[in-house]
């Protein structure tokens, strides 16, 4: 085992291994747990950082690659690697990760138990970057599943009023949608021929597409069940209902994470497995998927002005900015997909943050109607409330920080989409131009917030209520995303720059299945 | 890893026609130095003394000194120049941060350092004890480094950056009071309104990028695949007339005007910086920056421009007779003279000098009306003429300044606006779009009116206010002082009879060939005068109510709700789509949508109960049933409780029996 | 000296009879008892057929059957003294306190 | 005829045998307050089997003209009822002695219930089948009224007792049919051989005799339509007997079944598949739409247990001419079934313990178990998921396993059954969340700690354990499932 | 040709009586007689055996049936005190219960007459199996079922007595 081929096996299963440890610990320790916590996830992203340092970004293949026999039986590989695509969400993993365990050391919601809470924590970290590893369907499979059950629980033990509705629905839609995901990928397993042998190594079942394995009515189908599943978890319109609930229910890390994170394992499923595994499903499917996100952003807008509840307007959003994301996907460019991922970077910094905001606020107010809190914030707490405005006028898009080039990049990826594909170029443009009107209509809603939580007088009931501006523990685990927004903002190349050579290498393919 | 995230400092070619001198070559340190400013002073602004406005003037004035040097290069008869280092590259896609520095942007950097600098002095008095007083400071040097990034950038992408950019400046300075709900609202309509500008500008962007197949964001480059690649006519003038949105939104031209009368609700610098002088002029500088994108959109393209214009120019000036909020009047007339700009350009090649012209003029005299009211308005605390009159005694720096500014404004010589307005004038006759000549004459009329009307209600006849109002204190006099001199004096560099030097330095094509017409001359003079004497008939005396008011009657009304366009717009669009469409949305969401999916989890959990239901009621039932056949009453009662074994029995036999018969294929 | 088929039948009846027992008897005994006919039934078969083909394995297994038929008919009776000393009654019938 | 017995190849039983002999003599001796030294008698006698049954690891012996077999098939299934024995054992030991039974004779009836367990997988003769499934059901039946005082236990004796004989005398009918038709043969490989040969009436004969022989099975593994039985009965039993039959009894007859349907009537496949697309497909909606509706957790881990049983009967659908996807389907039943074990005894064990305070065991009962019993919680928690099919479980494994035989028996059937395990799978999904449900979101009526037995935290924990390992390294599992395919399949016969 | 041999005519009488009877036992009024019916076809299916040969197991029919089950039948009726009365002998589904029965019958007629056809059923002498022959097999093939079986008796005596005795607890 050297440290090429270990690192990220060991990187992604740190936290977890940190998670067996705290078992042992007894609870009464409550802060040596959360220290624990912090130290394992700290330690995971140095390593994360490091894999970063040492990735030569001049290809597009798999670096740190391994692949080694798990169950023969079947014919199931622990195949782990990681690329330009995997690289930036991979680490910006471990950077919230971290960055949850240091707010946890102070904020953590009724009913306590930092033993449990922290666990299933570093359960959910190592899911997550697991599935951003994973280059086997059924490796992927499970750690997209190992990721369900300790958000489950997140938001069922530590949610707000409501939590067990939610959980329960985001358990139960997320399921849903991944059975059908892991028919896909029984049905491709027993359709690849590889050297006489099934298989679920994606790379393997890439090629064995480019050579035209799958045939098209096969590929339409099976498209259409994995992109179930990867739409419920992106979510996109119409099947993202469950998301506004688990958000507003789920306790603030709970939200960051999934926010941050989860949802990424969506549409980075687009990218790496239905896209290069079933290009000619995804040609079918990418209008449709265009039509979907394009909704997706103006429903979500809309939906948002009609928020009460601080959360659950953010959620939407999170709902918006996602449609973004496969709005670049469905045009199937280069400069599509590159957007696709800053995105997801850009709104997992993002929203994050804006969760983090959330969360200190309501537990400040108690209480997250935009009506109760009732204005004046940069009164009372004018570092909390120039944050606020700070993140959210990232998140509706101001160029010169990281939430524009997403969507511009996407918006101008959908003037001309793929030309090898045959897709309708004016249909795209309609698409752009729905996406424009989303983003005023974001503009809209985000400043509207701002003006009824921040702006304005403070309402004489919070007058003598002890609002306790910023604290050190949060400027802490919130500095270093408030910089990285400005950094990616003016320095894109951070994450282009990762993406650029595998993206191109997924779109070179792509083009030249349909002989572009 | 190093080698891509580390940007290459590898300089893209330098493209100089002349020798360029090393303000030209470093200009990219004018837009750099403000905002090192703003980081400056929202850092330590708090803990130096004054409270910060040290390092944004400072800045300032060394952009200002930059941009002096790079205007000697041009004055020395230098040529364009562009500068790029590499930014990062998206697929095909490869951005360059670069400055392009010609004439034109000579210009501009000039007059936006020069007007940011007195605007940043100016506000110290004006600004004084204020809440948030360093953090007007920090957004206003981010402003200033927006503005001059726009003005210098060589590719459409770093200018939509600053650009954007300006605009939040611009929101977060109109809700500088948020305090007051109006002033919050002011700032979101401001934003909002200009971004619906900025999106078709944004695609229009998007139509030159792809223009050059996604290679390209380089203004130069992309306006060349525009004219000269293989485009169709049409998709040039969706381009143009796309682009000609952004200028819609942010020079606040008709119908997206509606915006810049409310952002008077900012503190008046910021109204004298950002909405008079510099950044509602982004939108004639960017039809001048993308003008052979207009030039190749031909004819068509210019007259819907033209037209839009003089829509703007006379209704806002119009307009601006019956405001009695003395900001609201020079907000109007900002309105209808960036109308005289874009109409300028609107004319062609050789519109283009005379409308930057004007452009250049009306920066400097403009942001001296608004400096000098808003030194009014520090002495008698209201923005209402109304609560004014008679200031003259009072505050005779401010008068003197602001009537020399007034009378730029009304175009009379030898003051600034008259060199321009005559330019304009003179080309539009050139040109033969007489239609517009007569717009011009007749705005020039009215302008001349409403500014007497403006000078007369504030200044003279007796003060209605209460207090006693004082001259305002050094730091806001001096610039007006510095700024009625630039008046009098930036004239002269556009009167042909001095050879009209502006004209080499700003110039479309070939360099325009200035001359006057002393008929021309004569008749705006005319008109201007005609004006004011009206205003001075009217009002030399104030009446109440307004004479106007008489006169036009029910019009007034109409004029008073600024012809119900800001109430259509409420009524039609923003509150329906606000409360009522959103409403509407999220019903679905909770009971459509989200219902469908419940509606799954129901059924399942129905259908269990219906089997569970046959479990207890056919199953067993059927053996109550069976007890129903010769029932005792006793026998019913027994059975009607379930769980029965020898039912159990019968339906394994009745099993076994209905599989042997089913499945056993008897020969 | 006999043929098959007449037993055959002798002993479909008797599993018939066990059959229509069990299901329509309400006193457990009685179930038991039409157990037992259906049981016989079984060994009727057997035998019948161990003469027929001439092999003691069916003798045999019959001989099992008896002996398990017994055990059964213990295990019953136990059961459903039991039954009788907690509830008054043996009838199967009223046994349903246990339902969906 | 007379031939020397191979007394290594019946060793194990033989210790077991002299164990049930010496817990009972012991019984008699000991002083009431030292009864329960019969269970740890049990357990070690339990254990000398495993050590024995271990020694027999790696060849295959046969006795008794080939009636007698030990092959991995026998001994991965004997291993397993060891282990379960153990389980039950444990899992006994405080619930006997406080709930105030006859505890040497509940171990001795146990026992011997294990004893027909050990016979049931070795026997490849009809009457040893027969003698084995009674040796299971007969101490079942008594052990199920063993709650002497409850009516309803009585009940339960009663309705498993005569519903259990009655399939038995069906399955013998049977037996005696297929015994004429086949011309006297008694040896599952003979009467495959002899059955081969029939045509006409005869055969028709022959495919009712199977019939019934099947539903002396079907009886077992409470498949529809004869599973009535059984909610019943683990509700009226004592909760290790449920366990008991839940978990080992009906494995019993899933191992009866695998060598009746593999061995002895493999050539009729085309004629009983059908039978058994009917009773998986039936078996598993029925449990699981059932299920939805229980309010009491034992009665939902009965519907479970159906609901599981028709996913383990759907390999037997899959058989078709081709040995090789045979082998598949077989192996993947016996994987189901062994994970079936250990998920269900982990929850048996959980109630078991919740069942002190709340005898009855509703699901509400379990209202913040999180909070009394964590460990509890945790590991039912687990095995639901696990039940459920939801990775990271064994369970999840378990489900693939089985799709993954539909899917390479292929064919429309193959799809169909594929499909029909999925929705039920998805259905099954809400009824077993349930229970987690109430244990971590809701809170318990009154909060002081369960006093949970060692020996049961001691069974959760290792179910658990076995979970999570099989989830990880499935590879190793998936093997002995493999390996314990039967020469005859294995080789294609 | 089928002629009809003395055994096959005695078989024929005890077959009629050992139906009728096994009938009356599923139907009489009284558990009793019920009992004794039972005792009646029991034996009939006694002599069945020896008719056919089997004469040990005919034996072992008439003694361990007729002598020991039947007893413990009555004593169980004894036990629960059994009503007498046709009412309640019968419980409310017992036509559904003929019908079933009288499927069965049918079926099983249909298939037996299908596979071994009365006509062409040819009636030989059948062996004389002895006792010995029977402890033979039982001795040497089926030893390990002789041995389970005695277990599984001595579980139902163990059992029995256990469930069966009143204990003072309860």
């Amino acid at each position: 085992m050297t440290w090429e081929n270990s690192a990220i096996t060991i990187t992604t299963f740190l936290p977890l291994v940190g998670a067996l440890v705290i078992m042992f610990v007894p609870k009464d320790r409550d802060r040596l747990i959360r220290g624990l916590a912090i130290a394992v996830t700290g330690v995971a992203l140095v390593f994360a950082i490091a894999i970063a340092v040492g990735f030569d970004y001049g290809t597009d293949g798999l670096q740190y690659e391994l692949n080694a026999a798990w169950i023969d039986a079947i014919n199931v590989r622990y195949h782990v690697g990681i690329d330009g695509i995997s690289m930036p969400l991979y680490v910006l993993t471990f950077l919230l990760a971290f960055l949850c365990a240091i707010y946890t050391w102070r904020f953590l919601p009724e009913p306590g138990r930092p033993k449990v809470f922290v666990s299933l924590m570093l359960l959910l970290i190592t899911g997550m970057a697991g599935t951003f590893i994973s280059f086997d369907l059924i490796l992927f499979f499970v750690f997209w599943e190992l990721v369900l059950v300790p958000m489950y629980f997140l938001i069922g033990i530590w949610g707000s009023a409501n939590r067990e509705y939610a959980a329960i629905k985001f358990f139960l839609f997320t399921l849903f949608g991944s059975i059908f995901m892991l028919l896909g990928f029984l049905g491709m397993y027993f359709r690849s021929d590889v050297g006489g042998q099934h298989t679920f190594d994606m790379l393997e079942l890439q090629r064995f597409a480019q050579g035209g394995g799958f045939t098209e009515g096969f590929q339409l189908v099976v498209f259409g069940a994995i992109a179930l599943g990867l739409a419920v978890k992106v979510p996109m319109w119409p099947v993202h209902t469950w998301l506004p609930d688990a958000h507003t229910e789920a306790p603030t890390i709970g939200s960051v994470l999934l926010a941050g994170i989860m949802l990424k394992m969506g549409t980075y499923g687009f990218i790496r497995i239905a896209i290069p595994l079933l290009p000619e499903g995804a040609r079918a499917y990418a209008p449709w998927i265009g039509l979907l996100a394009a909704i997706g952003i103006v429903y979500a807008a809309l939906a948002c002005l009609a928020q009460r509840d601080l959360k659950r307007l953010i959620a939407f959003s999170s709902v918006g900015h996602m449609g973004f994301v496969m709005l670049g996907i469905a045009t199937m460019t280069e400069i599509g997909f590159q957007a696709a991922i800053f995105g997801m970077v850009a709104h997992g910094v993002i929203t994050g943050m804006l969760f983090f905001n959330v969360g200190s606020i309501y537990d400040r107010y108690h209480t997250r109607e935009i009506a109760a809190i009732g204005g004046g914030m940069s009164q009372k707490m004018p570092k909390l409330a120039s944050t606020f405005a700070y993140v959210s006028i990232a998140s509706l898009g101001l160029p010169g920080l990281a939430g524009f080039w997403g969507e511009v990049m996407a918006l101008l990826s959908s003037f001309n989409p793929n030309a090898a594909l045959g897709l309708d170029e004016g249909l795209f443009r309609v698409f752009m131009v729905l996406g424009g009107i989303g983003t005023i209509l974001t503009a809209g809603y985000f400043l509207w917030m701002l003006q009824r939580v921040n702006m304005g007088t403070l309402p004489d009931r919070w007058k003598d209520a002890p609002l306790a501006d910023t604290l050190a523990i949060e400027w802490l685990s919130w500095v270093p995303l408030l910089l990285l927004i400005v950094v990616l903002g003016l320095y894109p190349r951070l994450v282009f720059g990762m993406t650029d050579e595998a993206v191109a290498g997924i779109v070179e393919n792509l083009t030249r299945f349909f002989g572009g | 890893m190093v080698g891509v995230l580390a940007a290459e400092t590898a300089e893209g070619a330098e493209h100089a026609a002349a020798a360029a001198n090393w303000f030209v070559q470093n200009a990219w340190l004018i837009p750099l130095l403000p905002f090192i400013s703003g980081v400056l002073t929202l850092a330590f602004g708090r803990r130096t003394p004054g409270k910060g406005p040290v390092y944004g003037i400072l800045a300032v004035f060394a952009a200002l000194v930059l941009s002096l040097g790079v205007l000697w290069s041009f004055v020395q008869g230098g040529g364009p120049y562009e500068r790029t280092a590499d930014w990062f590259t998206v697929g095909p896609l490869h951005l360059e941060a670069g400055i392009l520095v010609d004439g034109l942007t000579a210009v501009m950097v000039v007059v936006v350092t020069f007007v940011s600098l007195m605007v940043h002095v100016y506000s110290i008095g004006y600004m004084h004890g204020d809440v948030r007083y360093t953090w007007f400071y920090v957004v206003l040097s981010l402003f200033t480094g927006a503005m001059l990034l726009v003005v210098v950038s060589n590719n459409v992408i770093q200018l939509l950056v600053g650009w954007e950019i300006m605009g939040v400046c611009s929101y977060l300075l109109i809700g500088h009071w948020f305090e007051e709900r109006t002033n919050s609202n002011a700032a979101i309509k401001a934003f909002i309104t200009t971004r619906i500008g900025d999106v078709p500008m944004m695609f229009g962007f998007f139509a030159l990028i792809a223009a050059t197949g996604f290679t390209t964001t380089n203004i130069g480059e992309t306006t060349e695949a525009i004219a000269h690649g293989e485009v169709s006519t049409l998709f040039v003038t969706a381009a143009a007339l796309l682009l000609f949105g952004g200028t819609i939104g942010k020079s606040a031209q008709f119908p997206l005007h509606v915006w810049l009368p409310d952002a008077m609700a900012g503190p008046t610098p910021v109204s004298a910086l950002i909405h008079a002088a510099t950044m509602v002029a982004a939108g004639v500088y960017l039809v001048g920056r993308l003008f052979e994108v207009f030039v190749v959109a031909g004819e068509d393209v210019l007259f819907v421009v033209s037209v839009v214009a003089a829509i703007t120019m006379l209704g806002a000036a119009i307009l601006a007779i019956a405001q009695d909020d003395i900001k609201r009047v020079l907000a109007y007339s900002t309105l209808s003279q960036l109308a005289y700009m874009v109409a300028g350009l609107s004319l062609g090649e050789e519109g283009f000098t005379a409308g930057f012209f004007h452009l250049f003029t009306h920066a400097f005299f403009k942001a001296l009306l608004f400096l000098g009211a808003g030194a009014v308005i520090h002495a008698v605390h209201s923005n209402d003429m109304s609560d004014m009159g008679g200031l003259r005694k009072s505050m005779p720096v401010t008068f003197w300044t602001m009537l020399i500014g007034s009378l730029a404004l009304a175009g009379i010589v030898p003051f600034a606006g008259f060199w321009s307005k005559d330019e304009l004038l003179v080309v539009a006759n050139d040109t033969g779009t007489t239609w517009l000549f007569v717009m011009f004459l007749g705005t020039a009329f009215v302008t001349a009116f409403y500014t007497a009307r403006m000078v007369l209600l504030t200044f003279f006849g007796e003060f209605r206010g209460h207090g006693h109002p004082h001259e305002a204190p050094a730091s806001m006099t001096g610039p007006l002082v510095l700024l009625a001199a630039a008046t009098v004096g930036v004239g002269v560099l556009g009167a042909p009879q001095l050879g009209a030097v502006f004209s080499e330095w700003v110039y479309f094509g070939h360099p325009h060939e200035a001359h006057f017409v002393m008929w021309i001359a004569a008749i705006s003079t005319l008109g201007a005068v005609l004006g004011i004497a009206g205003g001075w008939a009217l009002y030399r005396q104030r009446k109440d109510p307004d004479p106007m008011q008489q006169a036009l009657g029910p019009v007034w009304t109409v004029l008073v709700h600024r012809y119900y366009i800001d109430d259509f717009y409420m009524a039609a669009i923003v509150r329906p789509i606000r409360d009522r469409v959103s409403a509407g949305i999220d019903w679905i969401n909770q009971n459509v949508i989200d219902g469908v999916v419940n509606g799954a989890a129901l059924l399942t959990r129905a259908l269990s109960r219906v089997v569970a239901w046959v479990d207890r009621n056919v199953i067993d039932g059927a053996a109550n049933a069976a007890g129903g056949v010769t029932g005792t009453t006793g026998g019913l009662l027994k059975y009607l409780q379930s769980g029965n074994v020898q039912w159990y029995a019968v339906v394994l036999f009745v099993g076994v029996i209905a599989l042997t018969i089913v499945f056993t294929r008897v020969a | 000296m006999i043929r098959l088929p007449l037993v055959l039948v002798f002993s479909a009846l008797l599993f018939s009879a066990g059959v229509y027992g069990v299901l329509a008897r309400r006193n457990a005994v009685m179930v038991l008892m039409a157990i037992e006919l259906m049981l016989n039934a079984v060994n009727v078969n057997l035998i019948a057929f161990a003469a027929q083909l001439k092999d003691v394995g069916g003798q045999v297994f019959a001989l099992f059957v008896i002996a398990v038929a017994a055990a059964e008919v213990g295990i019953g009776l136990a059961i459903v003294i039991l039954l009788f000393r907690n509830r008054e009654s043996i009838n199967v019938d009223e046994v349903s306190l246990l339902k969906w | 005829m007379p031939q020397s017995i191979d007394y290594h190849a019946i060793l194990p039983e033989l210790i077991l045998a002299g164990t049930i002999l010496l817990v009972l003599i012991a019984d008699a001796f000991l002083p009431a307050r030292r009864r329960w030294f019969a269970m740890p008698l049990s357990l070690v006698g339990v254990i000398a089997t495993l050590v024995a049954t271990l020694t027999l690891l790696g060849d295959d012996r046969s006795t008794f003209d080939g009636h007698f077999v030990v092959d991995n098939f026998a001994l991965t299934f004997k291993l397993f009822f060891l282990a379960a024995a153990v389980i039950v054992l444990a899992l006994s030991l405080r619930y006997i002695r406080e709930g105030g039974f006859y505890q040497g004779e509940f171990y001795f009836l146990l026992l011997v219930s294990f004893l027909g367990c050990m016979l049931m997988p070795s026997s490849r003769d009809l009457l040893m089948l027969f003698i084995a499934l009674e040796l299971v059901s007969g101490p079942g039946f008594l052990m199920a009224a063993f709650r002497k005082a409850d009516v309803r236990s009585n009940e339960a004796g009663l309705k498993f007792f005569l519903i259990g004989v009655l399939s038995a005398a069906v399955m013998l009918f049977g037996m005696s049919l297929i015994y004429g038709v086949t011309g006297g043969e008694t040896g599952l490989n003979e009467i495959a051989a002899a059955l081969a040969g029939l045509e006409g009436g005869e055969l028709s004969l022959a495919y009712a005799s199977i019939l019934f022989v099947v539903v002396g099975f079907a009886f077992k593994v409470s498949a529809f339509p004869f599973q009535f039985w059984a909610p019943d009965t683990y509700e009226g039993a004592p909760v290790p007997v449920a366990a008991f039959l839940a978990v080992a009894s009906k494995a019993a007859g899933f191992a009866g079944l695998l060598q009746l349907m593999f061995v002895a009537f493999i050539g009729q496949h085309e004629f009983w598949v059908p039978i058994f697309v009917f009773l998986s497909v039936g078996t598993m909606t029925l449990g699981n739409l059932v299920a939805l509706q229980q309010t009491q957790v034992v009665r939902l881990l009965a519907y479970s247990g159906i609901a599981q049983a028709g996913y383990i009967l759907l390999p037997f659908a899959l058989v078709t001419d081709d040995a090789a996807s045979n082998a598949i389907a077989f192996s993947a039943a016996i994987a189901y079934i062994l994970i079936y074990g250990i998920m269900n005894l982990g929850a048996f064990a959980v109630v078991t313990a919740v069942s002190r305070r709340h005898p009855r065991a509703n699901i509400l009962d379990f209202a913040g178990l999180w909070r009394t019993a964590p460990v509890l919680a945790v590991g039912m928690t687990m095995f639901m998921v696990s039940l459920a099919g939801v990775p990271p479980t064994g369970g999840f494994w378990a489900k693939i396993l089985i799709f993954r035989a539909a899917i390479e028996r292929g064919g429309d059937l193959g799809i169909w059954l594929a499909v029909a395990m999925l929705v039920n799978s998805v259905v099954s999904i809400y009824y077993y969340f349930l229970v987690p449900r109430q244990m971590l979101f809701k809170d318990p009526e009154r909060d002081e700690r369960l006093r949970v037995p060692v020996l049961v935290t001691a069974v959760v924990g290792l179910a658990m354990v076995a979970l999570l390992a099989i989830f990880v390294l499935p590879g190793p599992f998936a093997d002995v499932a493999d390996l314990s395919v039967f020469r005859s399949l294995a080789v294609g016969g | 040709m089928n002629d009809i041999t003395a055994q096959e005519y005695a078989f024929i009488v005890t077959a009629v009586i050992g139906s009728i009877s096994a009938v009356a036992v599923v139907t009489a009024r009284n558990v009793v007689h019920a009992a004794l019916y039972l005792v009646v076809t029991l034996a009939s299916v006694g002599v069945t055996f020896l008719l056919l040969g089997a004469e040990f197991l005919g034996w072992v029919q008439i003694l361990i049936y007729v002598g020991a089950i039947v007893i413990l039948f009555l004593f169980g009726l004894m036990l629960t005190k059994a009503p007498i009365g046709r009412d309640t002998l019968d419980n409310q589904q017992k036509w559904l219960g003929a019908l079933v029965g009288l499927g069965v019958f049918a079926g099983l007629v249909f298939l037996i007459q299908d596979a071994f056809p009365v006509q062409d059923a040819v009636a030989d002498a059948g062996m004389q199996t002895t006792t010995e022959m029977v402890g033979e097999a039982i001795f040497s093939r089926y030893v390990l079922p002789f041995e389970a079986v005695s277990f599984l008796l001595l579980a139902a005596l163990i059992g029995a007595i256990v469930l069966s005795r009143k204990d003072e607890g309860n």
